[in-house]
């Protein structure tokens, strides 16, 4: 099937870009998306049939964060069977870190004009600037911690789980918990970062407004390319040895040891590459939705989440890409359409997809079934003949 | 060529059908949008609001609709998820072009979308009590202020009907309204000479079920031999299970008053009232209160519902008076144009169900009149006491030195929400 | 420690009374100066029938003041016809009848109220409740009024209203009550009222006590009980001797007494705090031991097992609804007829569950938390669309209303107690089906081992249908209990399922007694933490404190070990 | 970058560990032929016990294995066989007790990933390769080298390898195979693909642990073959039921029993032993 002499002769990285179906053809929509669409909502006048609204634009430009985060999950669940069930924190972290930045640059536009201190903090009789807001007037910084905090969260917390052996459902529990004390945590009022209410009334990013029809575009084509680099960086590690190591891990973690890895490296280095990736996600969202609150720390998102990749197709990407976009779309819809009824249809939905398409959505393309997800599928399928028996 | 981006083609074009669909229906009807959440955990308080809305319009259309069309309510779920508020909102704004909405529940989700309805330039009606400190353009808030619930409450508390209290436990959820109106109340508190050491503060995550320990720690708070009173901005779920133990332990209302600011109808709806009865809650509107206005509102309300055992609560009255406040303001603008609706609405009167008349003020808060009523066994409230007329709305509170400073007054020559001196 | 606790038992008098708490106030007092002036225990009839309609009809007021005086002119001398009709507006059955604009008691018989005299106590006719408006009170006048009948109770023939009302008077500790008191005491010939009496006295005493050996006496009475009563009248006794200035023998008893009633009520504090903990342990239980089956036993994560519990709770409502009409309110039968019911249709629906979703999914664990997330999703809309969204009203049957009040400060509540109780029961019939029935046996074999089960002619899929069933079922008897200290709403299944949860991980995966052992400590942790770190700090330490047990016991608290493990 | 990793623990390390082993362990007896036993064996099992939950599963079990030598392990259910394996490859912790390694190493203080790398490689009962990769991948994953995160992340495939890959392709008899999904192979292949992971890994000693059960005789015999082939070059200590196939490998026959040794010695010596024969035969 495949040549590996000829493959690996080849300059890696446009190697296995080129192996890779799916991946191509998402990067190649995201290279459409980021030229076609801003120039649809930018310079399309209103009454074009081709004028992309603005709403359509952030609506995407979300899609595309969850679609990211989608991507994270599928990084470490699909390849190396860490199933988190608390990914959202990362994710809210990254939010934080931005939203922080974004509310330093109001700076003395807000109700009560203080150039110092947020307007929670003013609320609250607060003096002075809290040391750990320090910094984040200044947007690399802000980056750097939107990377920086999840990543560092995740390597302290994977260092244990993963160093004392604590796996599948436990781990899932644990990530839960974790997640679950983050949101009660950043509900307190006495954190620091504006409560149940979060983080909001944002003014402006780098200088252009976030109100502008620019900079929302902007925005769109960065995460369009955010999204394409950390798929490029996910296939690479997919790709790699280490890549076939996590799969190896996955399929079977002791005979891994055995072989003489020190597994909880592994899983330590994908857990922290994808909360990074969750944390970028996180960065992108909250200039596009406006708001950063505790709610993102809620454990039924990190549940959602999985949900995503699950439906889109688990252990192949670009299925989780699509996933998130599917289920999300859904939502908005039928949100819109029937809201008294909508919880029916996604609840079926969810229902549905595990029981016939237990590849995902991604599956049921017969031109994706023989990529790279393959091998997992028919795993799958086995798994299923013989539980389906009972 | 690929499914991806014929989905997303597909949901452009979808799109687009429902705009121009949208842009022809316009000229016949006018939009009221709903942003309410139908599902998630603000669904239980959230759902009677859609529906009264839903009852408003077709009361309206019944009665010849406005301007001569018919209003047509769209309504969205936001599914209390505060990231969907806003671009459910922008949705609705964007896409469906609605005139008007009426929405939200938390702060929070106020604070979501307030952003969009100021850059879209739309206007919001906000039906619930919160804590202040905030003045939009675009928002009409028709609930109470801290001043027209917090403040009133407390004054019966320490007058000689309410008991005396002179130490006073602040319980509340871990969120921005409690610690708000606990911060304005400890300041008032202070300024009536009742000092730190008589005020307990305590705070409980979302939804806390298990109140044993807070209530046991409330009589032990409450044994100290001055008359303790207890003033609960515990939030929805919470509330249930906070007033069973409250039952079982039996705390007596002539013991330990409790006055809630978030506790209507509908809350104790859940709830057997027999042990609480003498409990308080401060509010502007209660179903009890005898007038034919809400005699009438409270009979369609039914008919509509199709349920006798259904109550109305504030929220409702001020879904009610903020829906014919802005049909009156656009029969006076003659059009639905936001900001001619917006100078309509100065000014504007409309009867209470309770009684007398509510105005909104160009600080986009109503005058209304305060009540204090008394949980009774039947789960309706008995009104105790009432303010002698109706009181203003602070958008800006007077006991928080920093918000002290500021007006909010939309009109010219003022035209700001948070100024320390008049703008041109 | 062991004799101090002992010590500290015996010393307080496990005085079982009713709940009430109290304080000084103004109303009482006036009511005692009257009192003191006028009355004359036992006095017959003091007030002619035209009088006492006279008065009474004086209540019609809307000036709480004016109706405070009326109620200590009525008390005041004493008369017995007046304790029924204070009663009864404490109660809110007094009113004014619209007709003649006399003074009645009502008393509501569906939707009609009887008119009773309130000089004959007859029934003088009924009408509807327009004709009748309510003499109001309000907080004050409860008060007053609550007062008022104590002292009209004290010289009560009924000891146990003598009882209540002597608990009344010490809880108002108020000084004017004292002489009242001290003629209550010379009538009294129960020995454990007169206990009673003698401290209330000494907790008025201390205060007016005339010269040092009448407050050391006070102080000797007082510092032999531990209530938090005892504890403010010492603490404000030392501050006011303080700044005042007072005998030094008598200061030092007086904080010495103050530091012992101190130390026994902390002792008491701890008492309260495990209490509190095996209670929320007990819910926790409650709402995990289903869990324990699904998950723990069939290993499906299964996270519509909140929505079980919601189903139960609403089957108590429906339950309720049908009964009302044959029951009386308060009647224990509604509940006790919900419990079955919940389980069965908790359980059908969790075996249609198994039929239609899970049962396609073994061996795909990860798989059945997206389809079972579904059905929550679905069953919740169901629940919104069938019911409503608002919360569901389902009423406490008698026998768990109130509560046990120790005069030390800490309250049982009856609630809490069955729950607890309930919460054993229920993990006892458990391990029973599991330990020795044929079904049990059957389950445990097709856990452990599906295919050898199924070869040794045990049918698997109908053991796989009832062990969910049997889980779900469980989860709606525990929504049976839930419903009556939570809201019984759409939402109420998601309150718990995080919580119940980490109880089945942390005591370990597949352990019955892993669970009990995990909800009680994980409940009374988290109870011991709230006092000092406030509730929702409590909370995420305790989430904190789970993450980092993980690491140690990966497991969780009872893994199993050796090969069988990870066979 | 290739070679950044250190796989074994530092010889200084391992002189201490030693030292702790054998001033803490039972085996102070300075018994004289132990210690000339311990200087010369590949695997050194001196007094080792477990307990799980109550359930004694190895009581005060000692063994030895010489380097180059082939040798089998036998005993009924519940002996301690695979517990032995796992104390050996450190997955379980003994409760008392030496495992040394070449003399030197402690392998009850170490974990399964370094004993890996010192050179013990493990094949489990039931056959566990990587199903979702190719047979080469199974190989590729499994050949000795580094074994670090960054190093595995950027690793390119040398020639040496691909050759290593190839020779040990021909030797497990799965050259047509080779970009076949591990997962469709047949339970023989995969043991076969298994132990040929074990010889990428270039360990000085295997534990192959029934490595013919469920196979067909013709499988059985060409596994007795490869094992002895492979035997030449490394130690082997084979955990195995069947008596036919401990014949066929013809060398030196440890019994188990209860936790602890029976009885040692040649097969048929062995056979001949009348607790074998109670065991085996009694019950």
């Amino acid at each position: 099937m495949t040549d590996y002499s000829q493959k690996y002769k080849m300059t890696p990285v446009v190697g296995w870009l080129l192996q890779d179906r799916g991946g191509m053809i998402l990067l190649a929509i995201l290279i459409a998306a980021s030229i076609l669409i801003p120039i649809c909502s930018l310079l399309l006048p209103q009454s074009s049939a081709f004028h992309v609204p603005t709403w359509m634009v952030s609506l995407l430009g979300k899609y595309l964060c969850y679609a990211l985060l989608a991507l994270s999950v599928d990084l470490i669940w699909g390849f190396c069977g860490i199933l988190s069930l608390g990914h959202g924190a990362f994710f809210a972290l990254g939010g934080y870190a931005m939203g922080m930045y974004l509310m330093r640059q109001i700076g003395d536009r807000g109700v009560y004009g203080n150039p110092d201190l947020p307007d929670f903090m003013v609320f609250l009789n607060w003096t002075e600037l809290p040391w750990y807001w320090y910094g984040f007037d200044m947007f690399w910084f802000a980056i750097v911690m939107a990377m920086f905090v999840p990543g560092l969260l995740a390597f302290v917390f994977g260092f244990l789980a993963f160093r004392s052996r604590v796996t599948g459902v436990y781990l899932s529990i644990i990530t839960q918990a974790m997640t679950y004390a983050l949101l009660l945590a950043f509900f307190r009022n006495d954190m620091g970062f504006g409560g149940n209410n979060g983080l909001t009334d944002f003014k402006d990013l780098l200088g252009y407004s976030l109100q502008s029809d620019g900079t929302r575009a902007g925005l769109f084509v960065a995460s369009c390319v955010f999204l394409g680099l950390c798929y490029i960086v996910a296939r690479g590690i997919t790709q790699s040895r280490l890549g076939k190591v996590l799969i190896a891990i996955r399929d079977a973690e002791s005979r891994v040891r055995f072989t003489g890895y020190r597994v909880e490296y592994y899983k330590l280095f994908v857990f922290t590459v994808s909360a990074v990736m969750a944390g970028i996600a996180g960065a992108l969202y909250v200039p596009q939705v406006g708001i950063i609150n505790p709610g993102e720390f809620a454990p039924a998102l990190s549940i959602e989440i999985v949900i995503w990749v699950a439906v889109g197709g688990r252990g192949t990407l670009y299925g989780a890409v699509l996933g998130a976009f599917i289920v999300n779309y859904a939502k908005t819809f039928f949100t819109g359409v029937m809201p008294d009824f909508w919880l029916f249809f996604l609840g079926g939905l969810f229902i549905a997809v595990t029981l016939f398409l237990p590849k995902g959505v991604i599956g049921a393309v017969p031109a994706f079934g023989s990529a790279n997800g393959q091998s997992f599928l028919s795993g799958v399928r086995k798994r299923l003949n013989a539980g389906g028996k009972a | 060529m690929n499914k991806k981006l014929q989905a997303l083609m597909g949901a452009g074009a979808m799109a687009l059908s429902v705009m121009t669909m949208s842009a022809a229906q316009a000229a016949d009807t006018i939009k009221v949008g709903v942003l309410h959440s139908l599902s998630g955990t603000m669904a239980i308080s959230e759902t009677t609001l859609k529906d009264t809305v839903l009852m408003l319009v077709d009361d309206l259309n019944k009665n010849g609709g406005l301007l001569g069309k018919q209003v047509e309510a769209v309504v969205v779920d936001p599914a209390s998820d505060w990231p969907l508020f806003a671009e459910k909102a922008r949705e609705l704004i964007e896409k469906d072009q609605v005139d008007v909405v009426f929405g939200c529940w938390t702060s929070v989700s106020r604070k979501s979308v307030l952003p969009v309805f100021e850059e879209l330039n739309s206007m919001l009606f906000y039906p619930v009590q919160y804590e202040g400190e905030e003045s939009s353009r675009n928002v009409f808030y028709t609930g109470a202020a801290p001043n027209q619930q917090a403040i009133p409450a407390v004054d019966y508390l320490m007058s000689e009907d309410g008991g005396g209290a002179e130490r006073i436990v602040l319980l509340g959820t871990d969120y921005v309204y409690p610690r708000t109106t606990n911060k304005i109340l400890r300041s008032y508190l202070n300024d009536k000479g009742i000092a730190d050491a008589d005020i307990m503060e305590n705070y409980t995550p979302f939804g806390h079920s298990d109140w044993q320990s807070i209530v046991a720690d409330v009589k032990a708070f409450a044994s100290a031999g001055k008359k303790t009173a207890v003033v609960s901005t515990i939030n929805g779920d919470a509330n249930v299970p906070f007033y069973k133990e409250l039952a079982n332990q039996g705390i007596k209302a002539e013991d330990i008053p409790v006055v809630a600011f978030s506790v209507g109808e509908e809350e104790l709806a859940g709830i057997d009232t027999a042990p609480l009865v003498g409990h308080l809650a401060a509010w502007n509107y209660f179903q009890s209160v005898e007038a034919d206005a809400n005699t009438a509102f409270i009979d369609k309300w039914h008919a509509f519902i199709g349920d006798d055992a259904r109550v109305t609560n504030d929220p409702m009255e001020a879904t009610y008076i903020g829906f014919n406040m802005w049909k009156q303001a656009v029969e006076q603008a003659g059009t639905t144009d936001v900001d001619a609706v917006r100078q309509a609405m100065y000014g504007q009167e409309v009867a209470n169900l309770t009684g007398g008349t509510a105005v909104m003020n160009t600080n986009h808060h109503l005058s209304k009149p305060v009540l204090i009523g008394e949980v009774q066994d039947d789960g309706q409230f008995d009104v105790v006491w009432e303010t002698d007329g109706t009181v203003v709305g602070d958008a800006w509170s007077d006991f928080l030195p920093e918000s002290a400073k500021l007006t909010a007054d939309w009109t010219y020559p003022w035209v700001c929400g948070n100024c320390e001196k008049p703008m041109y | 420690m062991r004799n101090e606790l002992f010590s500290v038992l015996r010393r307080s008098p496990f005085s079982l009374k009713k709940v009430r708490g109290g304080f000084v106030r103004l109303g009482g007092a006036m009511a005692c100066l009257m009192l003191v002036a006028f009355v004359l225990p036992n006095a017959a009839q003091a007030f002619s029938d035209e009088e006492l309609r006279n008065i009474a009809e004086r209540l019609d007021t809307k000036s709480s003041t004016q109706k405070i005086t009326v109620i200590e002119e009525m008390a005041a001398d004493g008369d017995p016809r007046v304790a029924p009709i204070l009663k009864a507006m404490l109660e809110g059955d007094l009113f004014v009848r619209d007709s003649d604009e006399h003074v009645v008691i009502g008393r509501k018989k569906g939707k009609v109220y009887t008119h009773i005299d309130i000089v004959s106590g007859e029934e003088v006719g009924e009408s509807s409740s327009k004709e009748l408006s309510k003499i109001k009170v309000n907080n004050r006048l409860r008060g007053a009024l609550r007062d008022a009948l104590a002292t009209l109770n004290l010289f009560s023939p009924d000891l146990n209203i003598r009882t209540n009302a002597v608990e009344q008077i010490m809880d108002a500790r108020d000084p004017t009550m004292l002489p009242l008191l001290l003629r209550a005491i010379e009538r009294e010939d129960d020995e454990t009222l007169l206990a009673r009496m003698e401290l209330a006295r000494a907790t008025m005493a201390l205060a007016a006590g005339e010269n040092p050996a009448e407050r050391l006496a006070a102080i000797d009475v007082l510092s032999s009980e531990t209530t938090p009563q005892i504890r403010a009248v010492l603490s404000q006794f030392v501050a006011s001797a303080e700044a005042e200035g007072i005998e030094p023998e008598v200061l030092a008893a007086a904080k010495d007494a103050l530091n012992d009633v101190e130390g026994r009520l902390s002792t008491w504090q701890t008492v309260g705090d495990v209490y509190r903990g095996i209670s929320l342990g007990s819910v926790l239980l409650l709402a995990a031991v289903g869990l324990a089956i699904t998950f723990g036993v069939m290993g499906v994560i299964n996270m519509a097992h909140g929505e079980m519990i919601m189903i139960g709770a609403y089957t108590t409502f429906v339950v309720q609804q049908i009964l009302s009409s044959v029951l009386p309110s308060g009647s224990p039968w509604s509940l006790i007829i919900a419990v079955p019911a919940a389980f069965l249709v908790a359980g059908m629906i969790g075996v249609v569950i198994e039929r239609c979703v899970i049962r396609f999914l073994y061996g795909r664990p990860l798989e059945t938390l997206l389809a079972t997330w579904g059905v929550s999703l679905v069953l919740q809309q169901a629940t919104r669309t069938i019911f409503g969204a608002t919360n569901q009203q389902v009423t406490a049957p008698d026998f768990m209303s109130g509560a046990i009040e120790f005069s030390t400060g800490l309250v049982l509540t009856y609630n809490r107690l069955w729950i607890i109780l309930f919460s054993l029961i229920v993990v006892a019939g458990i391990a029973c089906v599991l330990r020795y029935t044929a079904f049990g046996l059957q389950m445990r074999a097709v856990t452990q081992n599906r295919r050898m089960a199924g070869s040794v002619g045990i049918r698997t899929g109908y053991v796989d249908a009832l062990t969910f069933g049997l889980g779900s079922g469980i989860a709606g008897i525990a929504g049976v209990a839930l419903s009556q200290i939570s809201n019984v709403s759409p939402n109420l299944g998601q309150t718990y399922i995080i919580d119940s949860f980490m109880v089945v991980v942390f005591g370990g995966v597949g352990n019955l007694w892993g669970t009990v052992l995990g909800a009680f400590s994980l409940g009374i942790v988290n109870k011991f933490l709230e006092p000092f770190a406030g509730a929702v700090l409590a909370k995420i330490f305790v989430l904190i404190a789970l993450i980092l047990f993980i690491q140690k016991r990966p497991k969780g608290l009872f893994a199993l070990k050796g090969r069988a493990v990870e066979a | 970058m290739s070679n950044v990793i250190a796989n074994a623990p530092s010889n200084a390390d391992t002189m201490t560990l030693e030292k702790e082993g054998a001033e803490n362990g039972p085996a102070v007896m300075a018994d004289a032929q132990r210690k000339s036993n311990r200087s010369e064996t590949i695997l050194y099992v001196d007094g080792v016990s477990v307990t799980f939950d109550g359930f004694r599963a190895l009581n005060n079990l000692s063994f030895y294995v010489e380097p180059g030598e082939l040798r089998a392990i036998i005993g009924p259910n519940g002996a301690g066989k695979t517990t032995m394996m796992d104390i050996i490859t450190g997955k379980t912790r003994p409760d008392t007790g030496d495992v040394l390694f070449k003399s030197e190493t402690d392998l009850t203080k170490m974990d399964e990933a370094d004993i890996a790398n010192l050179g013990i490689g493990r094949k489990f009962q039931k056959p566990t390769v990587f199903e979702s990769h190719t047979v080469f991948d199974n190989l590729l994953l499994a050949c000795s080298g580094g074994r670090g995160v960054f190093n595995a992340l950027f690793h390119r495939l040398s020639g040496a390898e691909k050759a290593r890959i190839d020779k040990t392709l021909t030797t497990i008899m799965l050259d047509d195979k080779r970009d076949e999904m591990a997962a469709n192979l047949s339970h023989g292949q995969k043991q076969w693909l298994e132990i040929g992971m074990l010889l990428m890994q270039e360990p000085e000693l295997l534990l192959v642990d029934e490595p013919v059960a469920g196979m067909t005789d013709s499988e059985t015999e060409e596994t007795a073959k490869l094992l002895r082939a492979i035997a030449k070059e490394y130690s082997v200590v084979v955990v195995e039921h069947d008596m036919e196939f401990v014949r066929d490998l013809d060398c030196k026959v440890t019994v188990l029993h209860e936790g602890s040794v029976l009885a040692e010695g040649r097969l048929d010596h062995v056979q001949k032993d009348p607790r074998v024969i109670e065991v085996y035969l009694g019950r």
